[in-house]
């Protein structure tokens, strides 16, 4: 396509209604609480802003709770990338192939991204109820002792990684399938010709061209990993002990519910600075030997 | 829109902000009375109404009140929550409104103290709550409990007495024998359970709400605490209760508000059951039920305050009351509605009303209350998480200087 | 090295409406080179990829040294295949789309590389190697392909117009490594093209084919001097055979509009006499180069001579080609260059009677044998 | 031949049984909402712990009595009609800015192409659900607040999607758009009548997510609007949750009646996923 | 209909190491048919490109009508081009690719079918119409990218081997539609082929390219009968010029082997003796159609005559292909079908001298004129 000169800046024309947009609600937005930062605005009072310096920033070092839920982000990181964004693949592998029942498949996988986390909520506490919920009485059959699970500060991150992989795979699935999609069928037969097995086809074609599609998603799943929320606040409350207790819940429960905007915003502006630079790192790695991907 | 507020001081026309929808009995009543209040007043005031709907502990509904504040497009009044007085009265978001409501002997003490910060009235309450315990009278029945030891307001039981009921239930069905919703770490926590803090002579802070330590963590506080801990860990209760397991006959009884009373009317019709008070620290004895509910404020924004107040004056008038509290069936905040609905009810509701104006003990009004009632919910699942924390008092003086921090 | 046999095979796409083969047999020896021409969209391709597995069978068996391998999928078939349009793996540089298929055989390292650079110097391909396909021309994206193919020494080769759009120098140099390495490995080879040449000097047998049907199967000179019928007559030889609608009378051709009135050699007289034609229409078939203008020839056979008006004359070179009209139709003459003749000129031309082709008007079968 | 075939179809059928059951796996929370929404609520739990919980009641007049009193309680219909408003504008608004962005990053070499999309990427880190006071402060300022536009603007463009498209745009051969612009075809043409419906599958997995981002979002309309005859369904569906008393087969029938809506676009869009492109334009198949 | 020159034209690609296309100089004149021809990687699509606006020109200057067009874009420069992989709108029927370029210049729907309708006619694809490109064989759909570009009217026309992949039928006629078009619309055209008869018959004048540089521009019969270097000579003409490296001594011609001693009629001796090439070694090229084996040449030429043993021989129709070894190169000659020999057959040939072409030894330019 024609790129010379002038020509080529018509692209900003394309780009601009978005980044208007995006400027309005969301640089200017995160600009101003950027400001707040250095304040100790308080929600109710918001008229008496007044000027404190670091001071907010030193105190969220100093907070045990952000701490700690820092580390619990990493710990649900590291686990939920590889099982999440696998089970993804997985399944759009499934449901790119033709086969009777298809639509009924490609539903059923997605069905937790439409389903309210009321309704997931409520049957997986029962499924995971230490007394007499459904997994321990899978884990008796294996003669597996029943697990406290939500209960107990150790697991209850790992009940909550598994229902968020379990929930939020279908919508990389969903991605992963677009990018399954445009591979041409060509290059399966080629490589079928050549004497790839299923697997070989997989590790040669279809990963190999599905690439841009997986640095995407792999970015954007760790960036939405770390703004985990919504599953600990319905079904913890950040407990036990803030063991699920993730920075975006803390920073949201510091600013509306204690009101501390000010400290809030401070605590956004750190832990945003972290996970670029982890993002940053993230998609070094996975575009490592890669070239294309700016 | 929110931001029209040009009017000078006699101006004629309210907003009002309500946390409730238009759709639900609630929503109708209070339409009903603002219709009343705008054809009977005789000044000539214009009450309007939006209907924004909460979602939890007010999410949504005070998410809007915390923008409008911070982008000053306050309504001239606004339903808060018992416990957000204090907070929103220290920062001037509402205003005294004593003088402009009439009959106040007639209120609840409870309504009087959670509406009052720094002995000035900021808010009514319109109606009161209250929390029971609920009992399968079949199931007792089963487990070989005699009538004659169950508790009345009259006649409460201890908490040893309450624990032996609890194992002989517990013997019986191989079940825990109460549900205490000790899953429920949200308000509920600190609303269902203080009262047993309050009963063992016990408090959260000092009066003045300036002091914790000594408070959180005394000998009473901790006893209470200790109740709970005993509770779970001798399996009488359960830190992951099944949904509804009272409902459905798992549970003997449950822990719970008076809106269970509907439910229980309107989808379990075949279950028998009854209601009793809360049992008592068996040193001192002393009843005490919780209380709290939502009430009507003038923001600092009304500029008619005449008019504003008014309306609040008039929306908790008997005749409103009445109307609002038999719609949705809840707790009357003043004496008087109380007679009048009393009559009307069932025996659960006397039973709630009763208990409401005998033992019924207002939440602190501090202007942290968000955060001290957070910690008091990570109490009492720091205790219930008996193997981890099996020293009571070592979590109550820990919890003690957290919440002290609060208070400064 | 491997046999190959196709029962009467049916092929229909899922969203067709007609079968683009129908009962296809064709039973291939081991070693043998076999080339497929015919009419665009006449079912090569589709055949090809029955026959690697990249398409179902709708109907009949295919086998591959007697074992029905309709099910078998297309990686445990070992056929080596150079794709129509290459299907290159456009992420792999081209040593990488050569060496793909070697590596998963588990082909020593330095084995594959002895083959890519030999490959890579038969095709011409040496600077490119580091490449990927995008930043190829066309020419060398399909040589490519065709190396991808190479290297694998799979026993079965299938060719799909692997050389269409090299020049025609290199497509000759490519022609005959084609059959050079045809003759070292004796792979069993199923060839496309669209070039007679390619089809006439690589193939041990040639498979004609028209709406996805056989026409004829034989040597390339079977094909090219006893046709079976019209259609092979017809698309075999370029420029095409002319054919004209004619009458056997009294020993003489003539044709409906009298425009001429020749005699039939005895040999194929008698064959046309015995199959009872005397009398009767016939279509007749004459090859451009069977048509003479050398004065040589038209005073030989004068009652062979045929007189027109050139209508468009091509100078190719060592030859000319001269376009006239005889009988109604287009008659086009491939004669010597010396014998050109411009737009409008008069010519004499000469039919050399005992080439002549005899086919049936309605069925347009062969009448010569 | 007849035993060749029967053992495909076998490994069709065992395979075919697996994902079933992998699919049940997922489904269930949905079968159980539906089932759920047509009992009496003391059924739920009574049946929760075994598989009646997948069977909704015995008795058929029970089926509908959850839905005719929320429709009872509830002006239903007319938050259905906002939701499907806001969220199909939303989705139209967010297909075609963010379209047309990720087609001005794929295919245009502007100059700080570069740092804009770096700075995109780094958009996607923050967090929109603690700026909603800033957002709505912004609303306000710029006069939408109590119109859709404040409920529909907002959401509209999206880093991710355009990323999304982006990528999209990318793999599609240059040889095509450049046969469009020989074609005579203008940026704008080539856009719309090539790139869009060639990256199908990207439009209908942007359409889904979008329309499902917005058909759940609760707090920010209730935040940006006020009168309540504009309110979306989720508000409803919040305040029949959290009204005590709750009556889970009443949620659980307003819950399916916001969830079918989001079935249907899915099926809708997926349709496109389905069909494919198949091919680029070189010959491939 | 219009003019279009390219001066000094460049082009490098972003991440190549060389010019793809050096030093382009090329003058079309109005309704001119150029047709380009050279080995594969050589830059004909490049500038075929270039000219559509497809690729920037690195250096130099294209205009048409005098206009310098450099920067305009593609859609303003009303070219319709048939590209080599073709580039359909995969997601559009075989119609609607056709129509859509039409669609966009806002013709009318009927007038938009009118065309559609006789361009399938002419191609062959009616009844394709309907597909998508997935569904349609290689040819057709090619003729789809062929009838996408003719549908347009556009006055230039680029065609990037729009004829590769169709058999030698269809080939024929499509030549033929694309010459009558041609002569009726005064298109001005290029052309890009690999097909010699192709580039023979459609060309006004021929462009020779190698290694993106231009190695002659003329007419066929210019290029073929006059080419001006030793690249030209062997890459027009198939089989391919044979060329010997020869000395030039006593008016004789003998090869280093020693294999043959002819002597070089007068006109062409005179020529090189000016040019001072007597007792100087030079390369000698002879087309395999100026070989002949019948008798009465033979005879005729006895200078003439060399001798050798046949290597490979090829009967195609109506002609023969002798491969023999002489003077330690490979000669070919095309001889007739009745002078078939075996491999291993002793033959004897004659050189036509008065057709066979000198060049120099170092620069491989030509000597003859
Ligand atoms: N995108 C590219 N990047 C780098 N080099 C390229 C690119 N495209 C083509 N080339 C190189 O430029 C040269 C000319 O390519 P071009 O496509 O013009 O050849 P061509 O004459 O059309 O050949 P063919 O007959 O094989 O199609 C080739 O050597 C090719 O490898
Ligand atoms: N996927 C498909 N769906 C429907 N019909 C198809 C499909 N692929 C090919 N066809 C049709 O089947 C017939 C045979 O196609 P095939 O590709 O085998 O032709 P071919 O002989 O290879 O032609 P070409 O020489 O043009 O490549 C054609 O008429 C074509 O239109
Ligand atoms: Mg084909
Ligand atoms: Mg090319």
């Amino acid at each position: 396509m024609q790129t010379k000169g002038l020509r080529r800046q018509v692209g900003w024309l394309y780009v601009l209604p978005a980044l208007l947009l995006l400027l309005t609600f969301l640089i200017i937005p995160f600009l101003m609480s950027f400001s707040y930062s250095f304040t100790d605005y308080n929600i109710l009072t918001p008229n008496v802003k007044n000027f404190v310096g670091l001071q907010n920033y030193i105190n969220t070092f100093k907070d045990p709770v952000f701490l700690q839920s820092l580390k619990n982000i990493a710990q649900f990181i590291v686990f939920i990338m590889p099982i999440q964004v696998g089970a993804a693949l997985g399944l759009a592998l499934i449901v790119n192939k033709k086969r009777p029942g298809n639509m009924f498949f490609k539903i059923s996988f997605f069905a937790p991204q439409v389903v309210s986390l009321t309704v997931v909520s409520i049957l997986w506490m029962y499924i995971l109820n230490p007394d007499q919920g459904l997994l321990n009485g899978i884990l008796g059959i294996f003669h597996i002792k029943p697990q406290p699970f939500l209960t107990s500060p150790k697991q209850a991150m790992f009940a909550i990684i598994g229902v968020s992989a379990w929930q939020g795979a279908g919508y990389q699935m969903l991605i992963f399938l677009s990018g399954l999609q445009s591979i041409p069928q060509s290059l399966y037969e080629a490589a079928e010709l050549d004497g790839a097995n299923a697997w070989q086809r997989f590790i040669h074609i279809t990963l190999p061209m599905l690439k841009p599609t997986s640095v995407m998603i792999l970015t954007t799943t760790f960036i939405s990993a770390f703004n985990l929320m919504t599953q600990p606040m319905i079904m913890t409350q950040g407990g036990p002990q803030n063991s699920t207790m993730t920075p975006i819940y803390y920073i949201y429960r510091t600013g509306f519910t204690d009101r501390q905007l000010g400290y809030a915003s401070a605590m956004s502006v750190i832990y945003g600075i972290v996970i670029i630079i982890f993002t940053i790192i993230q998609r070094k790695i996975t575009n490592a030997g890669g070239d294309e991907n700016e | 829109g929110c931001g029209n507020k040009q009017s000078s001081n006699n101006d004629k026309n309210i907003t009002m902000w309500v946390h409730i929808s238009d759709e639900d009995p609630e929503g109708k009543a209070l339409a009903q009375n603002i219709k009343e209040f705008n054809k009977e007043n005789k000044e000539g005031y214009k009450a309007k109404v939006q209907y924004i709907p909460r979602s939890g502990s007010g999410g949504g509904y005070e998410d809007k009140v915390n923008a409008a504040l911070n982008s000053g497009s306050l309504p001239d009044v606004l339903t808060l929550d018992g416990p957000n007085t204090a907070a929103y009265a220290n920062s001037k978001i509402i205003q005294p409104i004593g003088k402009y409501i009439s009959d106040k002997d007639d209120f609840l003490k409870t309504i009087i103290d959670q509406g009052t910060y720094k002995d000035k009235l900021y808010a009514i309450g319109y109606s009161e709550s209250s929390v029971g315990f609920y009992y399968n009278k079949k199931m007792f029945k089963e487990a070989g409990i005699k009538d004659s030891e169950l508790p009345t307001l009259e006649k409460p039981w201890t908490w040893d007495q309450f624990i032996n009921i609890c194992k002989k239930l517990k013997d019986h069905f191989h079940e825990p024998a109460i549900n205490m919703n000790l899953n429920d770490h949200s308000e509920m926590a600190l609303y269902s359970l203080a009262p047993l803090v309050w009963s063992a002579g016990g408090s959260i802070t000092n009066p003045a709400g300036t002091k914790a330590e000594g408070y959180f963590n005394s000998k009473q506080t901790t006893s209470a605490f200790q109740f709970i801990q005993n509770m779970v860990k001798d399996g009488y209760t359960t830190i992951s209760p099944k949904d509804k397991g009272f409902e459905t006959g798992k549970y003997a009884m449950t822990m719970t508000g008076t809106w269970e009373v509907q439910t229980l009317d309107n989808q379990y019709k075949n279950l028998k059951w009854g209601v009793l008070p809360y049992p008592v620290s068996p040193k001192t004895k002393k009843e005490v039920s919780p209380t709290g509910s939502w009430q009507y404020a003038m923001t600092s924004a009304a500029k008619n305050k005449k008019a504003a107040g008014a309306l609040i004056n008039f929306l908790v008038s008997k005749k409103a009351m009445y109307r609002s509290d038999m719609a949705n069936t809840v707790l009357p905040a003043r004496k008087s509605v109380s007679k009048m609905m009393e009559p009307k009810v069932n025996s659960a509701m006397k039973f709630f009303i009763k208990q409401n104006q005998t033992t019924g003990h207002a939440r602190p009004v501090l202007v942290n209350y968000p955060q001290v009632t957070r910690t008091f919910a990570e109490t009492v699942q720091n205790v219930t998480l008996y193997k981890k924390n099996p020293d009571v008092q070592k979590v109550m003086n820990q919890q003690a200087q957290v919440i002290q921090k609060y208070l400064k | 090295m491997v046999k190959i046999d196709l029962d009467h095979v049916y092929k229909k796409y899922d969203n067709a409406k007609n079968y683009s083969v129908k009962d296809f047999n064709l039973h291939i020896n081991p070693q043998e080179f076999i080339v497929f021409v015919g009419p665009s969209g006449c079912g090569k391709s589709t055949t090809l990829r029955m026959i690697a597995g990249l398409e179902d069978i709708t109907k009949g068996t295919f086998k591959i040294d007697g074992k029905v391998m309709n099910d078998v999928a297309p990686k445990n078939r070992d056929i080596a295949m150079v794709f129509q349009n290459y299907a290159l793996y456009p992420h792999m540089t081209v040593y990488d789309n050569m060496a793909f298929g070697l590596k998963l055989n588990k082909v020593s390292k330095s084995e594959i590389d002895k083959k890519i650079q030999k490959a890579s110097e038969i095709l011409g391909l040496k600077e490119y190697l580091k490449r990927k396909p995008a930043a190829l021309s066309g020419g060398q994206r399909q040589r490519v392909a065709l190396g991808r193919a190479i290297v694998r020494d799979a026993p079965i080769f299938l060719m799909d117009e692997p050389l269409s759009n090299l020049d025609a120098k290199l497509r000759v140099t490519m022609r005959a490594e084609i059959a050079k390495i045809h003759q070292q490995l004796k792979t069993t080879t199923i060839y496309v093209t669209h070039d007679q040449t390619e089809a006439m000097t690589l193939a041990d047998r040639i498979v004609v084919l028209k709406d996805g049907q056989i026409q004829q199967v034989g040597t390339p000179m079977e094909v090219y001097n006893k046709p079976a019928n019209v259609f092979v007559a017809g698309f075999i030889g370029s420029p095409a055979m002319n054919f004209f609608n004619v009458k056997l009378e009294n020993g003489l051709v003539h044709d409906i509009n009298g425009d001429f009135n020749i005699p039939v050699p005895e040999g194929k007289l008698n064959i046309l006499k015995d199959k009872g034609y005397d009398g009767q229409e016939l279509i007749m078939g004459i090859r451009p180069e069977d048509v003479h203008t050398e004065q040589v020839f038209l005073e030989s056979f004068p009652h062979n001579v045929v007189e027109s008006t050139v209508v468009v004359s091509e100078l190719l070179g060592s030859e000319t080609q001269l376009y006239t009209n005889l009988g109604g139709t287009e008659l086009v003459s491939k004669v010597d260059a010396r014998d050109f003749a411009k737009p409008g000129a008069h010519v004499k031309m000469g039919f050399e009677m005992n080439k002549v082709h005899f086919f049936d008007k309605d069925s347009e079968e062969t009448l010569d044998n | 031949m007849n035993r060749i075939i029967s053992r495909k179809t076998f490994h069709i059928v065992w395979t075919t049984v697996l994902i079933t059951l992998l699919a049940l796996f997922f489904l269930f929370p949905l079968v159980w909402m539906i089932v759920s929404s047509m009992k009496p609520e003391q059924q739920i739990y009574n049946n929760i712990s075994n598989f009646k919980a997948f069977l909704p009641s015995a008795n058929i007049s029970e089926w509908g009595k959850a839905y005719s009193s929320i429709f009872h309680r509830f002006n239903v219909f007319r938050y259905i009609l906002n939701s499907v408003f806001y969220a199909v504008s939303l989705t139209i608004g967010s297909l075609l800015v963010n379209s047309l962005a990720g087609y001005g990053f794929a295919k245009y070499k502007f100059t700080g192409r570069k740092l804009i999309f770096g700075l995109l990427i780094a958009m996607l880190v923050i967090p929109g659900a603690t700026l909603l006071i800033q957002q709505f402060q912004v609303a306000k300022t710029i006069g939408i607040l109590n119109t859709p536009l404040a409920v529909i603007l907002p959401g509209m463009s999206s880093p991710f999607y355009i990323y999304m498209f982006r990528n999209a745009f990318a793999e599609i051969p240059d040889s095509v758009t450049e046969a469009a612009e020989l074609d005579g075809a203008s940026n704008l043409r080539i856009f719309w009548n090539i790139l869009l419906p060639m990256t199908m599958p990207t439009v209908a997995t942007v359409g889904t997510l979008s329309f499902i981002g917005s058909w759940n979002d609760y707090v920010w309309p209730l935040m940006v609007l006020t009168n309540s005859d504009q309110f979306p369904l989720q508000v409803a569906i919040t305040n029949i949750n959290n009204t005590q008393p709750v009556y889970m087969n009443q949620v659980m029938s307003i819950l399916t009646i916001s969830t079918v809506p989001l079935i249907l676009v899915y099926i809708f869009f997926q349709k496109y996923l389905v069909q494919g492109m198949g091919s680029a334009g070189n010959g491939d198949k």
